[in-house]
């Protein structure tokens, strides 16, 4: 489905990906692993067209989309819940799930925002409310729910379980896994690795810009290289 | 200190003088069309005189922006160009106040066409103007107006941020008192306003018998088109700056009632003024103002001074602008006082039926 | 005891961020303050800085009242924190914002600063000094000439806690430190937290990492709606079954150490 | 020798050049801690006028009156400095623009003192003072070859670049201390700054009065070299004029307003050949520059090129660091 | 006298209030102040004198005309002196602010170029159309600029709060990354936002030409600085704020002419900013959204 190949970004002069390839089937979980810096949300940034790759390109459902703008692409069925969870803070929790479904013209955006307002139940309540004021976390739910109503194909997740709770991020991993069962695909970046390939059927490890592990979920999960490094002696 | 001046007198007696007088002029910003005015005319006056050949005269003109500072730095400019004997400008008298004195320790002469505020030649002896000054203007205007219509009952308004509309002011309101008349209310007005709707409206309501208004042109006409369409019928008397034939252009019938003083009338049946008049609409597509007629004049009694100094030196030149006595131009016999003001007596005009008229 | 809330209220319009929060952080504790996303935990932190007022309710730091000081007195008296969603000053270099830090802990003003005096040379050193030791501290030595925001998030949550601690503070907040961190990396924080503690410094601590918090902290408390739901030692807390239901959930696999 | 290269006209505009230096620094010096103000051309008009009004009615020796004006404007920068905290961003730089309208119309209208706008002539002139005391010595210009109106501006050139010296290394020096990082770390992130303990109040009035104050300073400056000063110079366009130096040149730094406003002074001069479309041109630079340098004409990346290629040049290497600020 | 001033006031605060919506629009995408509306707007004055007076041509004519050329200016001012410092890295806020005033500075010396210096009049036989009622004379074009500044006002105000459209311009504002993520083309959005403003000055340029019959190229600097003290006033990209704010310093104008000292007109307007700023530092309608400790 998507198709990433050797791409190359830069921030100025300083080159934040060297060659990043990845791919990603149709109805996958992926997961995107690797330490501070190494590249995780340049990468995700790239695919989901908020930075130009210098060299390299992206395909998406067999087309070339490198260089389009993020909102040709979410036309074409790709969103993205950045990191640091980028709320509108001058508009209202409703206002920013209703921004959400903007490119949508069908008659169920009503119904799905009550919808994504039943599964974030505080949304509900705070609908009235600025996105600013809320708390981190409750920031954190309202951009999940603003991407899901844009009902994406391919669904880029950056760090979504950052800043919540224990029992929300349990939520979460469920939502994604339910996500994936409703047949939408799932690029997942995160820092809680093992949740994350737990869930994921397929996986990279990035370092300094670079994809230097990549394999089955399960397998990465036993990779000592990956334990090392990213599961820590706690889990071992 | 005017020991300055080292202008080579080599040039004496061999056949015409030639000199080079520089020009500070207002040409960009929101005064442009004073400078084109004033360009204009001394251009036209240029060719006739080069071309008479008495003497002959290169013009260098320069552009302030109706700007102090860069009217200062022109004028360094062309001062310290020793071949430069005289400047002609500025055309704002607040340029003048900062050029004169400059000018006056340089021992260049200086004359400004256009400035009119008071006190101008007093700045030095290099200093003079052929521009009368709103003390002179004014009163005369006022007097004939106040006389012909029995007024007793006055309302100023003028701008309030320009040296030029502010020193009218002064005149008019000095005036007003001396001659006892009440001056039922002062109202000003700033540049690039558009509403005066407002001041009107409060000089309306407080029935006077005439408006003083020192302004210029461009706004003096937008303030009469105004005042008409309020329902004010009350003739307008304004200072030198009002007079212009683009009052008529711009406010069209409005502008009837209007009375100046000045020394500039373009009507005047007399075969140099028509003449003048002829030459400057085919040049420039539109009749000369005040300000293009004074600067005509200008630089003939330039020409004049130089011929009667007989070579191209700033003292030289000094000395004899100082003894022009009774030169003919189309604003009349011209003589300086001893300060380097103009002696003149202005004619008041009025507008009627279209176009400027002699007030009797 | 460090810091002691009384009865501690905020109301934003119509939320009630905190309701009658009241606790007491003993000096050199590494104290935890958890609870749900809205708990009002941030904003707790807000109002001990005094970024905006409490509703009611009364702060000591030391035995002495704090509430109603400017923020910047409060830090001068020993407190400084660090922000959840990281704010250091962005174009400035790692090195020049922990110099930063130590702003109230010197003193030269303009006339010293300009006229170079020896007082303000030695200032300056010190101040340096200290940067180099704290980044030392935070293994950010290698990146002090680097733009703050050109920084890793990792790094940049390092370089929060180094900034602050220049401030030399006997209390140091910190809003979720480990957010953003693997596990490796949250384990080097951890190890910088206990030396922080050894320096002397008592720290309270926002966090939602439950390993971590649980074997960092000496105390907890959890807060759930604004108010105060439990207070305890880690072993209490995680068997508090209010606290399971509200916060923790039940343990359907081997997260929790 | 030298009185053929000390043209006055030159003169001038250097002197301007330097008058428009310490105009574009009170941008700077106010901007580096974050506060956009458009105030100076009024904070210019205070010194001027205190200066001028000073010297004219009172007699107060020259250097007096400049001193006295830079402190008047430096106390209405603190009343309005106190007041401005409350505000941010745009809507500071506009209530500081239009509090320099305000000054500028209390000129106009205060007529028993300002004269309104007939302005006030014969304002002791700064060279011709100096040139007065320096006769009283003896000493004749013509010992240098020079004539005296050279020599006159030629004084004011030096008084001027003297003080211009002075003041880029006070600040210079202060920005490299604790009190710049103070207003870079305010400037960045307030909350966070006074988080850090930095009292916001006090370097954001600092900040703003020494703005006041180096405006207040040029404008006595300027009154003494214009020897006549009128309400329309420290309008609108005079704002604009200080806030182009500043930005143009390059905000971040000292030497981005040093630059501005030698570019900014000369060009409308270097354009003077083509006088009809000077303004035009003006514009168009304005416009093309910031399309190509949104970050002004000098910065950091740019000083720091020139410091490689210094360290090139002397083989050896200079300083530890490169700062982002000085 | 009172009722004669109060319409006055209304008028000149009517057009005020359009005036300052295209600057309001403006900021509320870009976060950036527009200094070159101005002269946008006295172009459109010059429009409408081109094709009224110089070429007889009906009104209607002179409203498009005047829309169109200052649409065209819109986009070209987007193009060229906003959007290549757009995104770009390390752009301070302030750039913007100097090359829009770089295109003020164009504008207003190319139309003295082209037009001349002076006053033109802006003779047009609607703008003759009067009624009388009682002793006061009220004209047609008073009465068309009221209306259509209120309808800007509630159709601008629905559009932005109620439309998609206006919610995408509204997130535009606030992060261009976040509204490119949902979808918005913000580079339309912008394009689209920048162009309407400047049809707005344009509108006005008309209107004030009619009003008071004077058009001149620097009508536009104490328009647009009057313009920029109202948006302050009524609190920055707000509608209904620039409406208020417009006619409430088009009042104050007026009454300090009739009843104190025309002196201080230009003045008023800023005077009241600077007291309103410190009892409201967001305007009187602005919002107030700290952020403060996260
Ligand atoms: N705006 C920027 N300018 C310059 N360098 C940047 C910028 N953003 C990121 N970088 C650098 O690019 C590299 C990759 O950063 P990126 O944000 O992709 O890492 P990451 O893997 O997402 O890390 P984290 O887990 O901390 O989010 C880092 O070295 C970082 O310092
Ligand atoms: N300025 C404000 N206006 C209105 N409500 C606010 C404001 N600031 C915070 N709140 C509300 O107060 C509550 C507490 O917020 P706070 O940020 O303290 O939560 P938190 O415990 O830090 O949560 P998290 O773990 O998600 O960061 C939340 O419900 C939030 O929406
Ligand atoms: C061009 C003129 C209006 C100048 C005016 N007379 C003055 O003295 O300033
Ligand atoms: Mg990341
Ligand atoms: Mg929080």
């Amino acid at each position: 489905m998507l198709k990433v190949k050797g791409i190359e970004t830069f921030y100025g002069k300083i080159q934040a990906l060297k060659q990043v390839s990845l791919e990603v089937e149709q109805g996958q979980v992926v997961t995107l692993l690797g330490a501070n810096g190494a590249g995780k949300t340049t990468s995700m940034k790239t695919i989901s067209g908020l930075l130009k790759p210098k060299h390299g390109t992206v395909e998406f459902l067999g087309e070339d989309i490198t260089g389009l703008r993020p909102d040709q692409l979410l036309r074409k069925g790709i969103a993205l819940v950045p990191e640091g969870r980028a709320i509108l803070s001058s508009m209202t929790v409703m206002e920013n799930l209703e921004m959400g479904a903007y490119h949508r013209n069908d008659k169920e955006i009503k119904r799905d925002i009550e919808e994504v307002m039943s599964q974030f139940p505080i949304l509900k309540e705070r609908k009235e409310q600025l996105g600013g004021t809320l708390s981190g976390g409750q920031q954190q739910m309202l951009a999940i729910a603003r991407a899901l109503l844009s009902k994406p194909k391919l669904l880029l997740l950056d760090e979504p379980s950052m800043g919540l709770a224990p029992l929300i991020v349990a939520d979460i991993f469920k939502m994604i896994r339910e996500i994936k069962e409703n047949g939408t695909t799932v690029l997942l970046v995160e820092q809680n690795a093992k949740q994350a390939l737990k869930v994921a059927d397929y996986g990279y490890v990035m370092e300094t810009g670079k994809v230097i592990i990549n394999g089955e979920a399960q397998s990465l999960l036993e990779d000592s290289r990956v334990v090392e490094a990213y599961l820590g002696k706690r889990s071992s | 200190e005017d020991d300055t001046n080292t202008s080579n007198a080599s040039e004496k007696s061999e056949g015409p003088v030639s000199a080079k007088i520089g020009v500070i002029s207002y040409m960009t910003g929101p005064g442009a069309a004073y400078g084109e005015a004033i360009t204009n005319g001394f251009n036209l006056a240029l060719d006739e005189i080069n071309e008479k050949g008495d003497v002959k005269i290169e013009l260098i003109i320069e552009d302030s922006a109706g700007k102090q500072d860069q009217a200062l730095t022109v004028a360094q400019k062309l001062m310290s160009s020793d071949d430069i004997v005289a400047l002609l400008g500025p055309t704002l008298s607040t340029e003048m106040n900062v050029v004169g004195p400059e000018a006056d320790i340089n021992g260049i002469p200086i004359m400004g066409t256009s400035t009119t505020a008071a006190g101008i030649p007093q700045i030095g002896e290099y200093v003079f103007r052929n521009s009368i000054p709103e003390s002179l203007a004014i009163p005369a205007a006022l007097e004939k107006a106040v006389n012909k219509y029995g007024a007793k009952k006055v309302a100023i308004l003028y701008g309030n941020d320009d040296l030029f509309t502010q020193s009218g002011y002064d005149t008019m309101k000095a005036e007003a008192e001396n001659m006892g008349l009440e001056i039922v209310t002062i109202e000003t007005f700033q540049k690039g306003q558009s509403d005066y709707n407002a001041q009107l409206t409060k000089i309306k309501d407080l029935q006077p018998d005439l408006i003083l208004a020192s302004a210029l042109y461009n706004e003096g006409a937008v303030i009469m088109d105004q005042a008409r369409k309020m329902g004010i019928d009350l003739p307008f008397v304004g200072g030198n700056g009002f007079n212009s034939p683009q009052v008529i252009e711009i406010a069209g019938e409005a502008s009837e009632g209007l009375i100046v003083a000045t020394p500039w009338f373009g009507e005047k049946d007399d075969p140099k003024v028509q003449e003048f008049v002829k030459k400057y609409e085919s040049a420039y597509g539109h009749k000369p103002d005040q300000f293009a007629a004074q600067a005509y004049d200008a630089l003939y009694i330039m020409a004049e001074g130089l011929k009667n100094a007989g070579e191209a030196d700033r003292d030289a030149l000094r000395d004899a602008l100082a003894e022009i006595k009774d030169l003919d131009g189309i604003l009349g016999k011209f003589s300086f006082d001893e300060d380097g003001d103009v002696i003149m007596e202005p004619t008041v005009l009025i507008i009627k039926d279209g176009a400027f008229q002699q007030f009797e | 005891m460090v810091l002691e809330l009384k009865n501690i209220t905020k109301n934003f319009g119509g939320i009630s961020a905190l309701t009658d929060v009241s606790f007491q952080i003993n000096e050199g504790e590494i104290f935890g303050l958890i609870g749900p996303n809205g708990a009002g935990k941030t904003t707790l932190f807000n109002v001990i800085t005094n970024m905006f007022p409490p509703t009611s309710g009364e702060i000591s730091f030391l035995g002495d009242k704090i509430s109603g000081l400017k923020p910047h007195k409060i830090t001068d008296k020993g407190i400084c924190r660090t922000f959840q969603n990281i704010r250091l000053f962005s174009q400035m270099s790692v090195l020049e914002n922990v110099l930063v830090g130590s702003h109230c802990r010197s003193k030269s003003g303009v006339l010293n600063s300009v006229l170079r005096t020896k007082a303000q040379r030695k200032e300056e050193t010190n101040s340096l000094e200290a940067a180099s030791e704290l980044l030392e501290l935070v293994g950010l030595s290698m990146f002090q000439d680097t733009i703050a925001e050109n920084l890793a998030y990792g790094q940049q949550r390092r370089l929060e806690i180094a900034r602050a601690l220049a401030s030399n503070p006997k209390l140091l907040l910190l809003d979720e430190p480990a957010a953003g961190m693997n596990e490796t990396e949250t384990e080097s924080l951890f190890d910088l937290i206990k030396k922080v503690q050894k320096r002397g410094v008592t720290v309270l601590l926002i966090e939602h990492d439950m390993p971590f918090v649980m074997k960092l902290c000496d105390r907890i408390t959890v807060l759930n709606f604004g108010k105060k739901l439990a207070e305890g030692t880690p072993t209490e807390i995680q068997n508090n079954q209010e606290v399971i239901e509200a916060y923790l959930g039940a343990e359907e696999d081997d997260e929790i150490a | 020798m030298l009185g053929v290269i000390l043209n006055p006209y030159h003169l001038q505009i250097v002197s301007f050049i330097l008058i428009n230096i310490i105009l574009g620094i009170s941008i700077y010096i106010t901007l580096s801690s974050g506060q956009l103000s458009l105030g100076n051309a009024g904070f210019m008009g205070i010194g001027a006028y205190t200066s001028a009004l000073l010297t004219i009615n009172f007699d107060l020796p020259i250097f007096l009156g400049i001193i006295l004006g830079a402190v008047v404007a430096g106390v209405f920068g603190i009343l309005i400095g106190i007041p401005a905290l409350r505000l941010s961003g745009v809507y500071l730089a506009i209530a500081t623009l239009g509090f320099g309208e305000v000054i500028r119309v209390i000129f106009v209208n205060w007529e028993s003192i300002t004269q309104g706008s007939i302005g006030l002539s014969g304002i002791p002139h700064l060279g011709r003072e100096l040139f007065k005391s320096f006769q009283i010595t003896g000493f004749d210009p013509d010992m240098l070859g020079l004539k005296n109106n050279q020599f006159i501006y030629l004084l004011v050139v030096l008084t001027l670049l003297l003080v211009n010296i002075l003041l880029i290394w006070f600040f210079i020096r202060q920005n490299k201390s604790r009190v710049g990082r103070a207003f870079a770390a305010i400037k960045m992130d307030e909350k966070a700054a006074e988080s850090m303990g930095i009292n916001i109040t006090y370097y954001k009035v600092l900040s703003f009065t020494q703005g006041a104050i180096l405006a207040g300073f040029a404008g006595a400056l300027y009154a003494h070299v214009m020897a006549y000063i009128s309400p329309a110079d420290f309008a609108y366009h005079r704002a604009v004029d200080i806030l182009i130096f500043s930005i143009f040149g390059g905000s971040e730094l000292i030497w981005g307003a040093i630059f501005g406003a030698t570019f900014m002074t000369i060009l409308p001069e270097a354009l003077r050949f083509i006088s009809d479309y000077r303004y035009m041109i003006y514009g168009v630079v304005l416009i093309a520059m910031m399309a190509f340098r949104p970050q002004g004409i000098i910065d950091v990346s740019l000083l720091n090129w020139f410091k490689k290629k210094l360290k090139i040049k002397r083989g050896g290497s200079l300083g530890i660091r490169t700062k982002k600020y000085n | 006298m009172l009722l004669e001033q109060i319409i006055n006031g209304i008028t000149l605060g009517s057009i005020y209030a359009i005036v300052a919506l295209g600057f309001t629009l403006v900021f509320g995408v870009l976060g950036i102040i527009n200094m070159a509306h101005g002269e946008i707007f006295m172009i459109g004055a010059f429009i409408g004198v081109l094709i009224t007076s110089v070429f007889g041509l009906p009104l209607w004519i002179a409203f498009l005309a005047a829309i169109g050329v200052t649409v065209i200016l819109g986009y070209m001012l987007e193009r060229i002196a906003l959007r290549p410092l757009r995104g770009k890295q390390g752009v301070s806020h302030l750039a913007p602010l100097i090359s829009t005033i770089g295109v003020s500075i164009l504008l207003e010396n190319l139309s003295h170029h082209i037009f001349g210096a002076g006053n033109h009049p802006f003779r047009h036989s609607f703008a003759q159309i009067q009624f009388q009622v009682g002793s006061i004379t009220i004209y047609l074009v008073q009465i068309l600029i009221f209306v259509i500044s209120i309808t800007l006002m509630v159709v601008l105000s629905y559009w932005l709060s109620k439309t998609k459209a206006g919610k995408a311009l509204r997130a535009t504002a606030e992060n261009l990354e976040t509204a490119s993520l949902l979808g918005v083309n913000t580079k339309r959005t912008i394009t689209t936002t920048v162009i309407l403003a400047s049809a707005l000055g344009g509108i006005a340029g008309i209107l004030v030409g009619m009003a008071f019959n004077s058009v001149n190229p620097q009508m536009g600097l104490s328009m647009g600085l009057k313009g920029l003290a109202i948006i302050i006033l009524g609190g920055m990209g707000n509608v209904k704020g620039a409406m208020a704010g417009g006619l409430l310093l088009g009042l104050a104008e007026t009454m300090i002419v009739a009843y104190g000292d025309s002196g201080y007109r230009d003045a008023i307007a800023f005077i009241t900013i600077i007291f309103i700023l410190l009892l409201r530092p967001q305007g009187i309608f602005g919002k107030n959204t700290a952020e403060a400790g996260r």
